[in-house]
């Protein structure tokens, strides 16, 4: 047990501090709206210039080389320092881990450099009309075009987040017509200007054009985007989900901030004199203290090579509610102030989709009684 | 012992609910939101003449002022209808507290303009200065009617900043504390108006929960997934279970605070209390419920189902939440020196 | 909307006040221990001597004609006066009502009299060891007795409170060998000193004898001891179970005088300057009181002529879920204490029981669901 | 940054965990009951010798007094053990708190005796003079370590009024507020042995809470109800995962703690409250949990369940509840005047 870092963490630590101090910029608008975007865009170019986009990736592809727990620790700064979210997470967070695993030597080549560098702007195309939190209902198919050496795809992906604003999508296809459920599943990346591709946006409950649909209508891509085998898409999938669901996509640091502003809230609104708002606003504390405690342990796990597997569904559920707890705590701090277009009334609106999205909370449950705790399934 | 609406009472709710059925569907919510592409503030506005049409506006007014005469176990169902169709306008602020008060302050003249339907006002009592539905309204009240010795304004021709708020329907305005003309009111006038507001938002809590409720319960009828509608998922079922029994159990006590209320029980305060105390927590747990039951769909503006649940957080939070309204129950119950009260 | 009653019904109010006020004894044994068992049975032949043990009931049964409003009012004036459990409850809350509905003349005159007077004491034989929430799934079984005119029982009980003070018990056997699951059951009433019966009683976990296995190999009963008619057992017994979930057992006086009486030890242990413990002390009042308007309402509907059906699993939730957090939070008021031997920490363990028996509380949300919500079941 | 135990700490834990489960089976939880038919204090006195032969009564105390000097962090995994084996004696008071107190106010000979298994020891130091464990103790320690200018005493032999507890195994007694003699203790000492207990009571619960929710995985795993495995049922599964989900959050927070207090870190306070509320409220929700997806066996004192139940009760409130535990957090964070607490 040693919760203390080593003088060169500490000095990594110092170096983004220093860095973020002085070049993080305020007041964009949202990154889910096409004017915030484009502001957002210039922060992640300003990030890759000073190598701090990408900071656990190889210095070939953008990044330090930095460690897991120096990640961790950007993090914490990066979230301490005010930050803008990332608008890149989807292809940084959770494609580049997929293809660091399963792509080939010249797709880790061609797509991660552009990805640090924000020039491929990736979203996410899991759900369909007919296939939210049963992703094994997939219909959108991948045809084999042998003549043009790759593939066609058609089908309908929805619910994209920022799909409206970005280059290219991840998601799956059915490439074996005969399969059902999780087999004859294809895990392909896919240029939204390829012919055949459309985009529409939609309005989140926030207001932004946050959504997109995305239809494909025999949309031609060749052989090098598929990821992972042709019909071996699932576990390609599930390798990105489990991202999703576990630290990558939401470290602690995002949390620990976000519950010293509410401490700040609370003592501004004079919680010490109102007993129940300010234990509220503890616990969200303890709880984000809490999931830093258990991400530093798992983040010994995986370090000593233990997978994480089922019990990232621990960490989902843990930082969703947490999350929605702790902005309905800002909203009761905030009295006839809440319903006002603000931080912590936009924060509020994000954090609701924390338990439907990356799979339910209701799946993770399952998930958890069954891979976890060893429930019967049937 | 009788605990339930006479017929009158059921049938006047019951006119109401086919009114707003009929001529308040999501489109007009969605015109009610002053900016908006879709806005239609006239076509809101056609609701509010029909509503004047039925008398339901001047409904709280007593009838030596021009109104009904009708109590508040007559009103809380209008309230819970007006609720359930999201109604963008101030029903609530107009009918239950301005009526009353305004009739109280002796504004003979502008209660007959409230009563014909043609004074939309809006109301805030809590000292925030922070007024839903500023920005349709065409008179304003604001003040506190809750400090000792507060006061209440009226602000004809309104004026106020406008605010951004989650909820575009609530068209929020900033007013100043010393803006308008001071109301001529004595103390048990402001708290009586206080209290009508508190249990009016209960009431619409309950209409806003019901609406919530219905809607999830046919999505998760309709949706499938794994084969099967997910309204077979026994984590779903639990959910809403849980939702319905929330609401059954506050609905009763919105009635019966009404009933003490018109009484003029001692215990009216308490049980005022404890209904918007129930109410609050019972909408806000309907509405994440269905928010979570119907995933991704309901975090859309395209589908309906935001239009009721921001209603809820807002109203849950206004003329004093959950937290506040146990205090007022401590207080009753000799567990909180009175003075902690404001 | 008249939320007072009548000058006759204040009356009525009065006499019982003033009757209890001067006969309720205090500082009973457990009335689920032998000792305290003969205790109450004192009690109850008291209360029927006064005629106060069935205030519904006809006079000829021993009661007194009231109006279910009448039986409300006595029900609040009992409880409130800190008078016993009914050791009688299972008898004249459950089976009687279903006696009323589904008895015959005979059955009626022969049964409710005794019952009233505590001659016949009642438990109940719901339960098997294969068969808990799962009712249906009964498999003690009823073989036709020609020569005997009446019916062998064989097989065994389970859970049944007080079973092992009691004389007699009711319940579910499977009269037609071939039937499944709801059918081809029937309701007997039977003796418990028959012989083929066996009763063993075991402690429940407030250390009481609470609980009796009943051992039943070839028991004679004879034809009137089946109560609605040969394999229509099941619609009997729901009768008997709506009785259970819904008003007749749990009435609002038994939690409004509990209410009550955290509220004053609220104001004893200094919960005035304990924000958090006096939150959780107005809650349980608030929802006991919002319990007592829920029942008014529901009597109201009673009274009109509707039937509750199966809005009754919407009381037992209620009152069940009310009943742990009053005492939890009676407890918490009592810090170190709360673990002494005691009425709270007593109260406490009965009232974890209300979520488990009378039908789990997650079968009363799956009918919440399928049978008020019209959730569909498959 | 490792936050896991070294291999000496866990190797000990092991050793332990292995012992109880051999020696510490429910029908040795049982024989902890004074007074009960089952009752055979010998034999859970046996396992206490084999627990003093490995070293662990004495693992506190520091080596130039005698002990092994391990810290809070090999302390906390051997204290789960207890709590997962509902050891019916008081190994966390003995060795956790009363071992380093009574090394501190140089009582040496109490503590070669306390090392060597001869003295176990009970100890309350909330003030109540409820002290558990008195009935099969050697000696006692009470008094108030959270008031300003407190004491401690010990009692020896032990003086106490028995005291019923719907716990039997945690055989209660009632000491007088001047009995026995006063320790030769500074403020720092007390601080430190409160701090102790409650992290050492968070510990144990964490334990206690495994064992529950591994009884109740294992019973609804068997149990057939409906023709399935109740345990496929989405209501079962769901309660079991989120108490899980309390469980494995509240581990962390423990370890974390008792590193702080090891390094005698300025957040300590702050960071054994984080730890006690957590462990308080998981334990808890898993007691509800395993009692309710037991069914009506779990409500029996034939079954096993209740001998952990009972315990969790009794320790979510003892060293201080989740409530108080919060508002000294509260403090830490600047949102309560440091005089405001005790």
């Amino acid at each position: 047990m040693d919760l203390t870092y080593t003088p060169a963490e500490e000095a990594f630590r110092a170096e983004a501090r220093a860095w973020l101090e002085a070049n993080v910029p305020h007041d964009l608008a949202s990154g889910d709206s096409a004017e915030g975007f484009a502001q957002h865009l210039e922060w992640e170019r300003a990030l890759h210039a000073a190598r701090w986009a990408v900071v656990s990736w190889p210095e070939r592809y953008g990044g330090r080389d930095a460690s897991i727990w120096e990640w961790l620790i950007f993090e914490e700064e990066y979230y301490r320092a005010g930050a803008p979210m990332r608008v890149t997470q989807n292809g940084i967070f959770l494609l580049a881990p997929t293809i660091f695993e399963f792509g080939t030597q010249e797709q880790q080549d061609a797509l991660l450099p552009r990805m640090a560098a924000a020039e491929d702007l990736w979203c996410q195309g899991w759900s369909e009309p007919g296939a939210g939190s049963d992703l094994a209902a997939t219909k959108a198919r991948a045809v084999r075009d042998e003549a043009g050496g790759g593939w066609r795809l058609t089908g309908q992906k929805t619910w994209t987040t920022r799909g409206a604003f970005c280059t290219h999508m991840f998601g799956l296809f059915r490439s074996d017509p005969g399969s059902e459920r999780h087999r004859g599943l294809t895990y392909f990346m896919v240029p939204l200007d390829a012919p055949g591709v459309t985009v529409r946006g939609f309005g989140r409950l926030d207001g932004d054009e946050g959504f997109a649909e995305v239809f494909l209508d025999d949309a031609f891509v060749p052989d090098d985007a598929v990821l992972g085998g042709v019909d071996r898409g699932w576990s390609v999938a599930m390798a990105t989900t489990g991202s999703e669901r576990g630290l990558t996509l939401r470290s602690p640091g995002r949390f620990l901030s976000a519950a010293e502003r509410l401490v700040e809230l609370a003592r501004d609104r004079g919680a010490r004199e109102d007993a129940l708002a300010r234990d509220r606003v503890v616990r969200a504390w303890i709880d984000a203290d809490a999931y830093q405690q258990f991400t530093l342990q798992q983040v010994t796990e995986i370090a000593a090579g233990s997978a994480t597997g089922a019990r990232s569904s621990l960490n989902k559920l843990f930082w969703s509610q947490l999350d929605v707890r702790l902005h309905e705590t800002a909203l009761d701090l905030l009295g006839p102030e809440a319903e006002l277009d603000g931080p912590w009334s936009r924060g509020f609106l994000f954090a609701l989709a924390g338990p439907i999205y990356a799979g339910t909370n209701e799946i993770q449950r399952n998930i958890v009684a069954e891979r976890v705790l060893g429930l019967p399934r049937k | 012992m009788r605990f339930a609406l006479n017929s009158d009472q059921a049938a006047l709710r019951e006119a109401v609910r086919d009114l707003l059925r009929a001529e308040c569907p999501p489109a007009v919510v969605r015109a009610g939101w002053p900016g908006s592409e879709e806005s239609d503030l006239a076509r809101v506005r056609r609701v509010w003449d029909q509503l004047g049409e039925m008398g339901v506006l001047g409904a709280a007014v007593p009838e030596a002022d021009g109104g009904l005469g009708l109590g508040a176990v007559a009103l809380v169902g209008l309230l819970e209808e007006a609720g359930r169709a999201a109604l963008p306008l101030p029903l609530m602020e107009t009918a239950f507290v301005a009526g009353p008060l305004l009739a109280a302050a002796g504004e003979a003249a502008l209660v007959e303009r409230l009563a014909a339907g043609e004074l939309v006002v809006g109301a805030a009592l809590d000292g925030s200065g922070i007024v839903p539905f500023a920005q349709v309204a065409d008179a304003l009240i604001a003040g506190d009617a809750r400090a000792p010795g507060g006061e209440l304004r009226l602000l004809r021709p309104p004026a106020f900043a406008p605010l951004e708020s989650i909820d575009g329907a609530r068209g929020l305005g900033r007013v100043a504390a010393d803006a308008g003309l001071v109301l001529d009111l004595d103390a048990a006038a402001l708290a009586a108006a206080w209290e009508r507001g508190a249990l009016g938002a209960a009431a619409q809590l309950l209409g806003l929960g019901r609406a919530l409720l219905a809607l999830a319960a046919d999505y998760v009828t309709e949706r499938r997934q794994f084969g099967v509608a997910i309204g077979t998922f026994q984590a779903v079922k639990h959910q809403l279970a849980d939702a319905l029994l929330a609401l059954e159990f506050a609905a009763p006590a919105v009635l019966r605070a009404a009933w003490s209320l018109d009484r003029g029980a001692g215990d009216a305060g308490r049980d005022v209390a404890v209904a918007k105390a129930l109410a609050s927590d019972a909408a806000l747990q309907v509405a994440a419920t269905a928010l979570q039951v119907h995933g991704a769909i309901a975090y859309t503006v395209e589908y309906d189902l935001h239009l009721h649940a921001k209603r809820v957080w807002a109203g849950a939070r206004a003329w004093g939440d959950a937290d506040w309204q146990r205090t007022r129950v401590a207080a009753a119950l000799g567990l909180l020196p009175e003075e902690a009260l404001r």
